[in-house]
């Protein structure tokens, strides 16, 4: 079992190998994912597994690799492009949001785009502000588009899979930061798949409802345990897939918990934890709180350089504590 | 299925590819009339970008094609859509808004597409086809399926990133892919001249490594010509070409143009270039058809229209419900 | 006075033309602004009353000319821009998110980059998915963009002019459809000013606050109207610029009325309603409420072409009329 | 300010301009050679592009310009910073995270200009200075300035969208501007015989109307003389130049490079036509420079980095309170 406590690229890798190996018309394209192995190294051994064919690398052509895509999957493949950094993602916008969005609805359901698009997000490397952004809300605002983002290698492996098999285009979101940490449960073998839109109860608690995604999991679970020790009981939510939003979870546990914490790396305009909270405000679990709703979220800045900067920039494990002790305390 | 009666060829090469080549011209003048009336007439919504003037072009590269090749095309799509053998109902339904046409309503004019004839769409963004043509071809490759993929483009799409782009993938990786530029001499009001430093648009695959050829893209015989000698490098594993068809379009941009940018005698002059009367001279100098041969073809393609339009009134309008559901494809068990 | 009865279009014209002659750093290039007049016909006779230098004709080129635009920013040019749809600021999203908005922040403050870009952005006009988008979300998730989305004919004039002094990168969007309808009131001769991130009361009620920008606050106006004859009487604000989001005349309303209804074209997820409520959830107002906050937006759905379909798409006045309707009697 | 020491002209115009041109190769070498083993150290955040190997480019390139010229520059661009005259302990200094640095920690290597010097700012977006370039032009040429704007890239940067809209704009319009290509073979690990169908990559210029020039890239008085034609041109309005540099990175793309698209041997082979001796060379030929002479511009070079370096790291750290406030410049009253 200690074998299977992979790295969230040794997960991602895995998944793509194992879908190249069930589908011929898999293939994976983008910058440096060849012989370099990716510039986080997730596509690694790939290349050498499969062929230069399938694991294609291209010329630093964001717009044209994604329009390329785009219509590959139009015809029969099911590609998935890397994007450095998902920061680059802005120069193939308009294939993402105006075409691969679009086609499946525009045209009347006569044609759809299985496309995967897997890019880095977040800050932590001191990459400054062009290499760090959580661009999450753009992909989130746009109709025809799967957002994903997983916490950990299991799920990344399971949900990247339902991601490939997915007839949609799917945006893929990786916290460069947990690539090559392993994570706290080990990776089933096989082609395990985990359906997209499926919020996870990471862990349960009577006091505090706690919502975050990608890296921000990690640390909020850093926090539950920490404060457990205080008597303080936190049921963490992840929802995964931030587009579909699966809610009930989360809904049900405010009703449990009546007080809200919601937490991204992202700036909070347009971020998903709005989303969040929108819809609770909505609902008829409204009712149940007992506290105001709390968020946090990055700093409303680009990220900087150096990393006492940086580190001010973005939540970090302190200040989620800080506010879930505080709704607790303050609100009884 | 309508697509399957197209007649690939020489558009001389017998009476019956004269007739096709004709007819689809006819089809497409007939079909951009029908439209501008019925928007004059107010029964049309959105906006339309007519190619009226810029028959050839289209019907000349679609007579290279087979059925299975595909293609992507533009705002001013209906001539591509057609050529490549759409059925003119749906097309009109769509435009429309019915729940028959080609996009069930959701798309209209820019965004006909047609999986049966491998038609990828229309495309309400400039180069926005333009790499999805080369992913087609990319998925050609890949898949050994022998087939092309050609996209038509404007003149002003060439000053996109995303013509850039596409045209150097395609050289790399030597696709099969034609770039069927359709040089009208306008992007809207942005005349070649200004938005281009070099006089023959054609010059830009130099860049690339990719062949240019530029031709009389009034002239179907013409366009029909380069076009066959890019299919057949694009088989043969020799990579893209891009074919610089030099057109005119008659009528203003879209519905609001207003046509400052350009006079009257230059459109006249244009006019005079009329791409069909030029092939009928050639079709009657080659003794393929008779003078009431071709009228016979032209009313065929005037009744098409007109039942196009009948049949496409007469339709059911598209309706709201079942719109959420219909942005996802349903992801299969 | 009933001369100053402009359209939107003609405002905005008419603050260009001030800023112009104000200062000859100001210049304004785009696609078919010149002779043609743009595709709106805002920049109209622009062309010929300064020059073809001053109102500069573009190759179709977003990425280019928003890159331009950067370029003579940094050196002493304030450019406005004008993308022809807003779709196509896809095109130049590295332009505008990972150049304009950051340069001032990440260069450490040496330079900045005074630029406007203006843009028209929403559905109605039956041009479907691709050019109908609201896509103000991707702008307001961006820090170091100011964002502004004007409702009537004298805001937009002295919001342009704000934003052509501003020294930041501003983004300007413009609902089609208000470009050729007159404002409810008459349009200021002269350089009037109106800044950045200042709410503005559009009138005064005591059952429900109802917040909406752009087109929406013409429809929701007709809503106030019709709903006081009612006898329900609301307060209607429109932020006017959606970043930075001056939430105190809001939530000073909200304290008023214990009802919130927010509105927007765009899809909800990313939207500016989200920010809005999550602010008033987090704010001490928020104990106030006597009904859960409502929201409406657009479907979570692409532009559909035929006019019934893209009606359906997003909010019309009868949806907001009984969304409002329904707080103010459901909640008492 | 450092910047007015500048001493623009031909390399081998004078031993002060022999001097300049060998003193700012090697600061750039040792600077290079400093952040190396910095970030060796674990003493420095982020990452690091090296540019050794590559001097002679941004320096002859700037020999050519005026204080008042304006660069644009890459993720690779401490050579063209430092060629351009910025300060070195300001440079060393953002790169340890100080205030005194340029970006006053918020910038890193990525992100350093200096609006003294005329630099606009490296960028940590492939391409995406090269349109912010052709706008400096615009503004040149409409405030009737006479500066010229240098945009440096890479080749990876030619297959962008923003490299040929750019082009497109600054050929159209004839702006004051250079696209200077430090072609280098890479592209992180893409090499430009895979990125690339054609052979000389200044070929793209054709498909503009933009003349392009190919030169030893490791051969300063080649690139000064380009440069200065390209300058010359540009200031004339007579538009913009296409200047590709052939040169070859030595140290891996950044720090987490293994190398493992290239061979020990070419990057051997490479090492042998390092610019510094090169030019040392063509110095001592000419009877410009002693070897005594040229030893102490050597050591005049690595005590400027010494001292940079050492200044820097006396600095104060960088404080994140006022970065919020840091993000809008104040709107005046
Ligand atoms: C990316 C983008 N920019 C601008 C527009 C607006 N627009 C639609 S068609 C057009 C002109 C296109 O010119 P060209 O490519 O020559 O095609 P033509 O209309 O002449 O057929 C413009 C500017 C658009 N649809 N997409
Ligand atoms: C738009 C964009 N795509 C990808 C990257 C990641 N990246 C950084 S440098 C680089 C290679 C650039 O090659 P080139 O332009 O030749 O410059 P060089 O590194 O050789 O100096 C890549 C792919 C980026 N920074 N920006
Ligand atoms: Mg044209
Ligand atoms: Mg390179």
């Amino acid at each position: 079992m200690s074998d299977r406590m992979l790295t969230m690229a040794e997960a991602l890798r895995e998944a793509m190998g194992i879908a190249m190996e069930e589908r011929p018309e898999v293939f994976i394209l983008g910058e440096d994912i060849g012989i370099y192995g990716g510039a986080f190294g997730v596509t690694g051994d790939l290349y050498h597994r499969f062929s230069p064919l399938r694991v294609l690398d291209t010329p630093i052509s964001e717009l044209g690799i994604v329009g390329a895509a785009v219509g590959a999957a139009l015809s029969g493949m099911r590609p998935i492009v890397e994007i450095q950094f998902s920061d680059f993602t802005a120069q193939a916008m308009d294939q993402i949001a105006n075409q691969a969005a679009k086609i499946h609805f525009m045209l009347g359901g006569a044609l759809h785009v299985p496309l995967v698009l897997r890019t880095p997000q977040g800050s932590g490397t001191g990459a400054a502000a062009q290499h760090s952004q959580n661009l999450e809300t753009w992909f989130a605002n746009v109709p025809g588009l799967k957002v994903v983002v997983p916490s950990n290698p299991a799920d990344a492996k399971g949900l990247l899979l339902s991601a490939i098999d997915d007839p949609n285009p799917v945006i893929f979101l990786e916290h460069k930061l947990l690539y090559k940490i392993p994570g706290r449960d080990p990776v089933p073998e096989g082609a395990i798949r985990i359906p997209l839109g499926v919020s996870k109860v990471v862990r349960t608690g009577k006091d505090l409802t706690l919502v975050a995604t990608g890296i921000m999991v990690n640390k909020a679970f850093e926090v539950t345990e920490k404060l457990e020790a205080e008597g303080i009981s936190i049921t963490l939510i992840d929802p995964r897939t931030i587009s579909p939003l699966d809610m009930s979870p989360i809904l049900e546990s405010v009703e449990k918990t009546g007080r809200l914490l919601v937490v991204q790396e992202g700036p909070s305009h347009g971020g998903f934890i709005n989303e969040v909270i929108a819809r609770v405000s909505e609902s008829s679990s409204f009712g149940s709180l007992i506290a105001p709703i709390k968020r946090l979220a990055g700093m409303n800045i680009p990220i900087p350089y150096a990393p006492q900067l940086e580190k001010a920039a973005v939540p970090q494990v302190a200040d989620i504590e800080v506010a879930a002790r505080n709704l607790v305390k303050e609100w009884r | 299925m309508v697509a399957q009666s197209l007649l690939m060829g020489h558009p001389l090469s017998s009476p019956d590819h004269a007739r096709h080549a004709l007819l689809y011209m006819y089809r497409i003048r007939k079909f951009e009339e029908a439209v501008e009336d019925l928007f004059g007439r107010g029964m049309m919504h959105g906006t339309m970008h007519l190619s009226i003037g810029q028959e050839a072009g289209p019907t000349g590269m679609c007579l290279a094609l087979r059925l299975e090749d595909q293609i992507t095309s533009t705002h001013r799509g209906h001539g591509h859509c057609i050529a490549k053998g759409a059925d003119l109902t749906r097309m009109m339904a769509e435009l429309l808004g019915k729940k028959i046409g080609y996009c069930g309503g959701r798309g209209g004019s820019m965004h006909i597409a047609d999986a049966e004839t491998g038609n990828l769409g229309a495309n309400g963004v400039v180069g926005g086809g333009i790499p999805i043509a080369v992913g087609a071809a990319l998925a050609s490759k890949m898949q050994h399926k022998g087939t092309v993929a050609v996209s038509f483009f404007g003149d002003g799409a060439m000053n996109e990133g995303a013509f850039h782009e596409a045209a150097n993938l395609a050289a790399i990786w030597k696709l099969p892919v034609i770039l069927f530029c359709e040089n009208n001499h306008y992007g809207m009001s942005s005349s070649t001249e200004k938005a281009f430093a070099i006089d023959r648009l054609a010059d830009r695959g130099l860049g690339y490594g990719i062949p240019g050829v530029t031709v009389d893209g009034n002239d179907v015989v013409a366009v029909y010509e380069a076009s066959e000698a890019a299919v057949a490098r694009a088989r043969n594993g020799e990579g893209p070409t891009l074919i610089e068809a030099i057109t005119y379009r008659w009528k203003g941009h879209s519905r609001s143009d207003k046509n400052l940018y350009r006079s009257k005698e230059e459109i006249d002059e244009w006019k005079d270039l009329d791409p069909i009367p030029k092939f009928i001279h050639r079709v009657l100098e080659a003794n393929l058809l008779r003078q009431d041969e071709i009228d016979a073809i032209q009313k065929q393609a005037t009744d098409q229209i007109i039942e196009a339009v009948n049949n496409a009134a007469a339709a059911e309008s598209a309706e709201p419900s079942g719109l959420l559901e219909a942005v996802f494809k349903a992801v299969s068990a």
